[in-house]
């Protein structure tokens, strides 16, 4: 079922300098971005970043103080939600509740004047492939969440929109359920090969779904990647605490040259780094103070990162709390009154109060300007 | 999934300039009707109340009375006007100070009746569904039945009781078939306070009176006003009743007013004069509580 | 009446008070007791006294009424025969059946004019409140006013169409009755007003935004979702309005007092005249006792829909 | 003596049920209630703070039976899911609440509230109303009320589950914290297994109204007692295969569609039929060997430092996997995997309960 221009990906959606301002606040400041036919794009960033407004622009729910959208090169700003071939999944998905699931489907195709014998095949074929044909004659507010959920996406695709936008739909969905419908979902993408635009703000979600991810915050885009380039080199503060679970650690250190090597002090514990190893060059280094960032995966025990061959000064410091998730431990390190929170696999078993030495993966460092907060490496 | 539908929605291009001016102009006009059509009534007894006798039926008739004055609402306080004024009244019926003194004595006190024992009662109904689900029916259709099918009954049983022409005798009627109201709306500002919080304060130690009066009434005290201005406006314009159970000592101001119509004929002015003073409690607590009107009059099944 | 019988035997806690007088028990009942003392005294009691009347022949002027005659379903049957109860029985509903759709047509239209917000909105949705806030009796005097021979109606009548075209309203049954439905349609619009605008703006944005992004056109909106959600609410209006409008009293007391002669009597009016006025008591206790049955039945069967919906 | 003992609680309702749960909690043990939403967690908390009573079973707090004895008099704190602070008073008024009502005079009050405020730190927002807090400052002001009074025992009905996911970790770490500080016999009702192994010393699984398992955190995951226990307990869940049984030269098959395992030895015991394989993600390994299985990838999920990929097994099976980040996997592509033996678990496939074969085959593997 690919879609009419063949496979070249083509640009399906542009968003050009959109602005959103409500009597004062700034919804959203000069977003700019190109999206590719069949793209799974994750818009992520905590309630109220403007992500969900940035969705309804789209639909045309809203209306952008400034900045255009064009859809498939064309600008959609004046045209009213009918006329965008736009399909929104709402997040309490918005059925109409008193009517049948079947009503609910068809109703695309009913208000489009399809003839009846084609919309009732259309309706079939989807009921049968979302596993709704028993539940065809059932009102919608009698559906448990998942049918919900199935029926909103369904009634969404009959109207075989260009691009199909979501509210986090699975917010209400209980874990456990939740991972379910989120492969459900990955699935039907690929499948479909449709261009779908994915709003959360659970960073879990985003970085099982998205093929790329647009990192918000209060209006601003903070970054726009891949899910492993946004893990692995984040560009900012915000993204690099916002992604991760357990989050990043963060240390205020102040650093100095020492020749091949920069050492950071941080409260009593200094370490050194190579500066092979760091590749950032000096100019970048203004002012004395750095926030040095190391996620707690890449905190090593000292003697197995030995066996590893990465060397670096050990840090010994006192485990004061242990959380066991089964396959990894998560561990709250304490050295003098600054805490550090390390993952470490589960075979090494320790108690409350134990002093283990450790180390910090140097090809793992992030180094942040603590004045705006970028990324130095 | 299908190929891309050729029956693309009709191109609705937005409203061109000329048809959305005309669409606004025509809102206009009927919201000037509707306005038209609800203040000129009140406008009108308004006007009248301040025309002297000779304009009352003047043509062509005028909003603003030429000669305005404040007779009419003298006349009402004092019936017997010094011999020169120009109004050559008969003697009015009586002085209306007493049927607002009784107003004011059996409303109020009738009203805060019915909203305590509503405001408990619908605590019961509420928290323990006391009564089953037939209290609330059986106290919705008190309200339904017309009055006068109950004055029959009660006629009889306040002739006994000497309750007739009693201001203790109307302010048991009106607590009586208020309450309904009362429980109804009270059931649904209670229903909003969280289980929870009750349950939290008798784990802390609290009896159910504590909780009830030191947690549960100031959380629903704004709900508890505005039960008792809408039980106030109820009461405050009831007329069958009154007119049934009262003759002379404890008169309210309805049945005052349709004795005024009756008894002294063609006399407007006064008598629109009595018709605003008597509006005037009503409207500014209606004013007060217009958020709750819609959930009072719909038995709290609709909330604003 | 089976409503008030069931309500003994649901109401037997008063009587089984020992049972368990844990202290649980004891404040629920607390809590439900003055609300029976009162429905006790002004319901129960008189209720049983109007059973007795309505089978019983008694005046007021006959005295004591304890030692009237028993006549059993005379009064009942005189009921049935009287033309003058059928006849205010057919005003009343006819003013009911008229009255609700005016207002139910005048109120819906206007809900969906204030779907869209404009300048001055708030103002206006609370000056057209104020009728239903007047006490019933002033707004019949109000209308007295207006439709009096030389009352504004008239003199705006002449202005328009000349000197002859005055029509003296409360003389004839007709004007009267139109003169009563329009007063009554002027205090209660508001409310319907009142009612199905806070249903519209109850009703959840989403489905409508949802029914746009599927291409449906404002109208195809409000056909699909709008008015469909919007029934419970439209039932709930007509319900609660048809029960208050039969109840009519004032109106037509104060503007025509049921006259000329019983052109404009409502059943109440009708009762009132009976009972009060000429004392026939039993007789007015047959026709309460008929009244009590079917408006019970009526709203029982109404009023059904909402429970279910609600509960 | 234990703090909190009950013994065969039954509460027939439609939701949350609750039918034959026994256990004890010792005191100044952090006891969790472990179960998915409507499992009967929060009505066993109500039965024992007594707002709702038992159908059948005794609860003893301390030795005494308080089956009849109200509420208020059971000396027992709850954090409610809704926090339930009293939306009127501020937060001083609200922590001071329950030392009033058993009428401690106001400098101690004064003093007691001061030092839980200080504990939990919220002392800069004591006199300000509930509606103006944070998600976490309505949590600890909440626990700070139930704290206050040193209960004999402190039952929270999974307050931290509408929070978002950092805030969540932060309040686990600080709870457990405080609770070994200060030394109170807690009980905690939960359906989030993170928050559940953060914070207890042992965990109850209850599933309708009933006990799967009663254990610590490391044997939950180790040694699950049922398939709902090991798929409950592990982010992502453990992956549960239903295989036939047979002998073979004395060697136990375990026969699927799509591969057979050869179980060293034959418990003596008569086996089931139907046996369920359990296997977590992260024990399956890469392996080109003999008896590797094919798998083709169906879809990738990046989740920090690994990826979660699912594959297709040849009868359509799909099992979860867990892969480090750099590994580069594409959609259909074929990949040979293998189940180490040592790190398999046995269910029945009827009554659901875990078969231990001979302790034997564990230790040798492991050495």
């Amino acid at each position: 079922m690919g879609n009419a221009e063949g496979k070249d990906r083509g640009i399906l959606l542009e968003l050009c300098g959109l602005q959103k301002e409500f009597d004062g606040f700034v919804a959203v400041e000069g977003l700019d971005l190109t999206i590719v036919e069949g793209e799974f794009i994750c818009f992520l960033g905590p309630s109220g970043c403007g992500k969900t407004t940035t969705l309804r622009m789209i639909a045309g729910l809203e209306t952008p103080t400034s900045g255009e959208i064009y859809l498939r090169g064309r600008k959609i700003n004046d045209l009213i939600p009918q006329q965008r071939g736009v399909g929104l999944v709402f997040q309490n998905y918005a059925l109409f509740w008193h009517m049948t699931v079947y009503d609910n489907l068809a109703f695309g195709l009913r208000i489009r004047g399809v003839s009846r014998e084609e919309m009732d095949k259309y309706v079939k074929d989807v009921a049968e492939r979302f596993e709704l044909e028993s539940l065809l004659n059932i009102k919608a507010r009698r559906l448990d969440l998942s049918a919900m959920q199935r029926v909103a996406v369904a009634r969404t695709l009959l109207t075989d929109p260009y691009l199909l936008l979501f509210d986090e739909p699975l917010n209400n969905i209980r874990p456990g359920l939740r991972e379910i419908l989120r492969a459900e979902l990955k699935r039907l993408q690929k499948e479909l090969n449709r261009t779908m635009i994915y709003v959360t703000h659970d960073q879990e979600e985003a970085m099982t779904l998205g093929d790329r991810i647009l990192v918000m915050n209060a209006g601003k885009v903070e970054q726009l990647d891949t899910p492993r380039q946004i893990y692995l080199h984040p560009r900012t503060l915000f993204v690099a605490d916002f992604i991760g679970r357990p989050s990043m650690n963060f240390m205020e250190t102040e650093y100095e040259m020492k020749g091949e090597k920069i050492s950071f002090k941080w409260n009593g514990f200094s370490f050194n780094i190579e500066k092979k190893d760091l590749d950032v060059e000096e100019k970048h280094l203004k002012g004395k103070k750095l926030i040095v960032g190391i996620r707690p995966e890449h905190i090593l025990l000292a003697d197995e990162a030995e066996k590893g061959g990465i060397s670096a000064e050990p840090l010994s410091a006192m485990v004061d709390l242990i959380q066991p998730l089964g396959a990894k431990k998560i561990i709250d390190l304490k050295s003098g009154d600054h805490m550090v929170k390390m993952v470490s696999s589960s075979e090494y078993s320790f108690k409350r109060g134990d002093r283990i030495s450790v180390i910090f993966d140097p090809r793992r460092i992030h180094l942040f300007d603590p004045k705006d907060g970028r990324v130095i490496l | 999934m299908r190929e891309r539908s050729s029956g693309r929605v009709s191109a609705q291009v937005a409203l061109p300039k000329r048809r959305r001016w005309l669409r606004w102009g025509a809102h206009w006009l009927i919201v000037l009707v509707v306005l038209l059509f609800f203040a000129m009534p009140v406008v009108w007894l308004l006007s009248v109340s301040f025309k002297p006798p000779q304009e009352w039926q003047a043509f062509p008739p005028t909003v603003i009375p030429r000669g305005p004055t404040l007779n009419n609402y003298l006349l009402l306080v004092n019936p017997e006007l010094p011999k020169g004024s120009a109004s050559y009244m008969l003697r009015v019926t009586e002085p209306v100070t007493k049927s607002f003194i009784n107003s004011l004595i059996i409303v109020p006190i009738a009203t805060l009746i019915s909203a305590m024992v509503g405001f408990l009662a619908a605590y019961g109904v509420s928290r323990y569904r006391v009564g089953g689900d037939f209290m609330p029916f059986f106290v919705l259709t008190t309200r339904m039945f017309p009055p006068v099918a109950f004055a029959v009954p009660l006629l009889v049983y306040y002739q006994n009781l000497r309750l007739i022409d009693t201001r203790l005798g109307m302010i048991i009627i009106y607590a009586g078939f208020t309450v309904a109201f009362s429980l109804w709306m009270m059931k649904g500002f209670i229903d909003a306070v969280p289980r929870s919080v009750e349950e939290a304060a008798i784990l802390d130690g609290a009896s159910r009176w504590r909780v009830l009066f030191t947690i549960t009434l100031p959380l629903v005290k704004g709900g508890l006003a505005a039960t008792a201005l809408f039980v106030f406006i109820l009461n405050w314009t009831e007329f069958l009743y009154a007119l049934i159970f009262t003759s002379t000592r404890s008169i309210t101001v309805p049945v005052q007013l349709s004795h005024y119509v009756g008894a002294v004929g063609r006399f407007y002015g006064p008598q629109a004069a009595l018709g605003v003073i008597a509006s005037i409690p009503a409207v500014i607590f209606g004013y007060l509580i217009q958020r709750h009107l819609v959930t009072g009059f719909s038995f709290g099944l609709i909330r604003k | 009446m089976e409503a008030i019988s069931e309500a003994k035997t649901k109401q037997g806690l008063l009587f089984t008070l020992g049972r368990h007088l844990n202290r649980e028990s004891v404040f629920k009942l607390s809590l439900v007791a003055p609300l029976q003392l009162l429905l006790w005294f002004l319901l129960i009691i008189p209720f049983i006294i109007v059973i007795y009347l309505s089978f019983v022949k008694w005046q007021p002027v006959f005295g004591s009424w304890t030692e009237a005659p028993w006549v059993w379903f005379e009064n009942f049957q005189k009921l049935f025969t009287e033309i003058r109860f059928l006849e205010a029985l057919g005003r009343t509903l006819a003013i009911v059946v008229i009255a609700v759709t005016l207002e139910f047509i005048f109120a819906l239209g206007l809900a969906l004019l204030f779907t869209r917000n404009f300048f001055g909105k708030r103002l206006f949705t609370s000056v057209i409140l104020y009728p239903m806030m007047l006490p019933w009796v002033v707004v019949g005097f109000i209308f007295y006013l207006l439709f009096l021979d030389h009352g504004l109606v008239n003199s705006i009548l002449t202005t328009i169409f000349g000197a002859t075209a005055t029509i003296s309203w409360l003389r004839h049954s007709v004007p009267a009755m139109s003169a009563i439905i329009l007063g009554d349609v002027w205090q209660w619009t508001p409310f319907m007003f009142l009612l199905l605008y806070s249903g519209l703006s109850a009703l959840p944005s989403e489905p409508k935004e949802a029914a746009m992004t599927l291409g449906a056109t404002p109208w195809q909106i409000f056909r699909y979702v709008t008015f469909p959600s919007l029934k419970p609410v439209i039932l709930i209006a007509i319900i609660i309005r048809a029960l208050e409008a039969f109840k009519i009293f004032d109106l037509v007391f104060i503007m025509t007092g049921g006259g000329p002669g019983t052109a404009t009597e409502t059943l109440s009016i009708y009762i009132y005249q009976i009972g009060f006025r000429f004392g026939q008591l039993s007789y007015a206790a047959a026709l309460a006792i008929v009244i009590l049955i079917t408006v019970s039945i009526v709203t029982r069967l109404a009023v059904r829909p909402l429970f279910e919906k609600e509960g | 003596m234990s703090s909190v003992k009950v013994e065969n609680l039954k509460k027939i309702q439609k939701q949350e049920a609750v039918n034959g749960i026994s256990f004890h909690v010792n005191s100044g043990e952090l006891f969790c209630l472990l179960g998915p939403p409507g499992a009967g967690k929060t009505t066993v908390l109500r039965m024992i703070a007594g707002l709702e009573r038992p159908d059948e079973g005794d609860i003893y707090l301390e030795g005494e039976l308080i089956n009849d004895v109200p509420p208020g008099e059971r000396d027992v704190a709850m954090v409610f899911e809704d926090m339930a602070l009293y939306p009127h008073m501020t937060a001083y008024e609200n922590i001071a609440y329950p030392l009033r009502l058993r009428r401690v005079p106001r400098q101690e009050i004064n003093r007691k509230v001061r030092e839980v405020a200080e504990n939990l730190r919220i002392s800069h927002i004591l006199n300000r109303l509930p509606q103006t807090f944070s998600g976490g400052e309505l949590r600890r002001v909440a626990i700070g009320r139930a704290l206050v009074r040193r209960p004999r025992v402190l039952l929270l009905d999974q307050p931290l589950t509408d929070l978002d996911a950092k805030i969540r970790q932060q309040m686990t770490g600080e709870l457990r914290r405080l609770q070994t500080e200060v030394d109170q016999t807690m009980m905690y009702a939960t359906h989030d297994f993170e928050e559940a192994v953060t914070m207890a010393d042992r965990i109850m699984v209850i599933n309708e109204g009933q006990e799967e398992q009663l254990d610590t955190p490391e044997e939950l995951y180790d040694r699950p007692r049922t398939p709902l226990v090991a798929g409950l307990v592990g982010n992502p869940a453990m992956n549960i295969l239903s295989c036939q049984s047979k002998v073979f030269d004395n060697q136990l098959i375990l026969e699927h569609p799509a591969f057979r395992l050869a179980m060293p030895n034959i418990p003596d015991n008569q086996l089931p039929k139907e046996i369920l394989v359990g296997i977590r993600p992260e024990h399956i390994a890469f392996s080109k060997g003999k008896e590797s299985i094919l798998a083709t990838v169906d879809i990738v999920q990046p989740l920090g430092d690994q990826q979660i990929v699912d594959l297709r097994l040849e009868d359509g099976t799909v099992i979860k996997i867990v892969a480090p980040l750099e590994m580069e996997l594409t959609i259909e592509e074929k990949i040979r995997i293998i189940v180490p033996r040592n790190r398999i678990v046995l269910f029945d496939g009827s009554q659901h309960t875990r078969i231990d074969l001979e302790r034997s085959v564990r230790d040798d593997n492991e050495a």
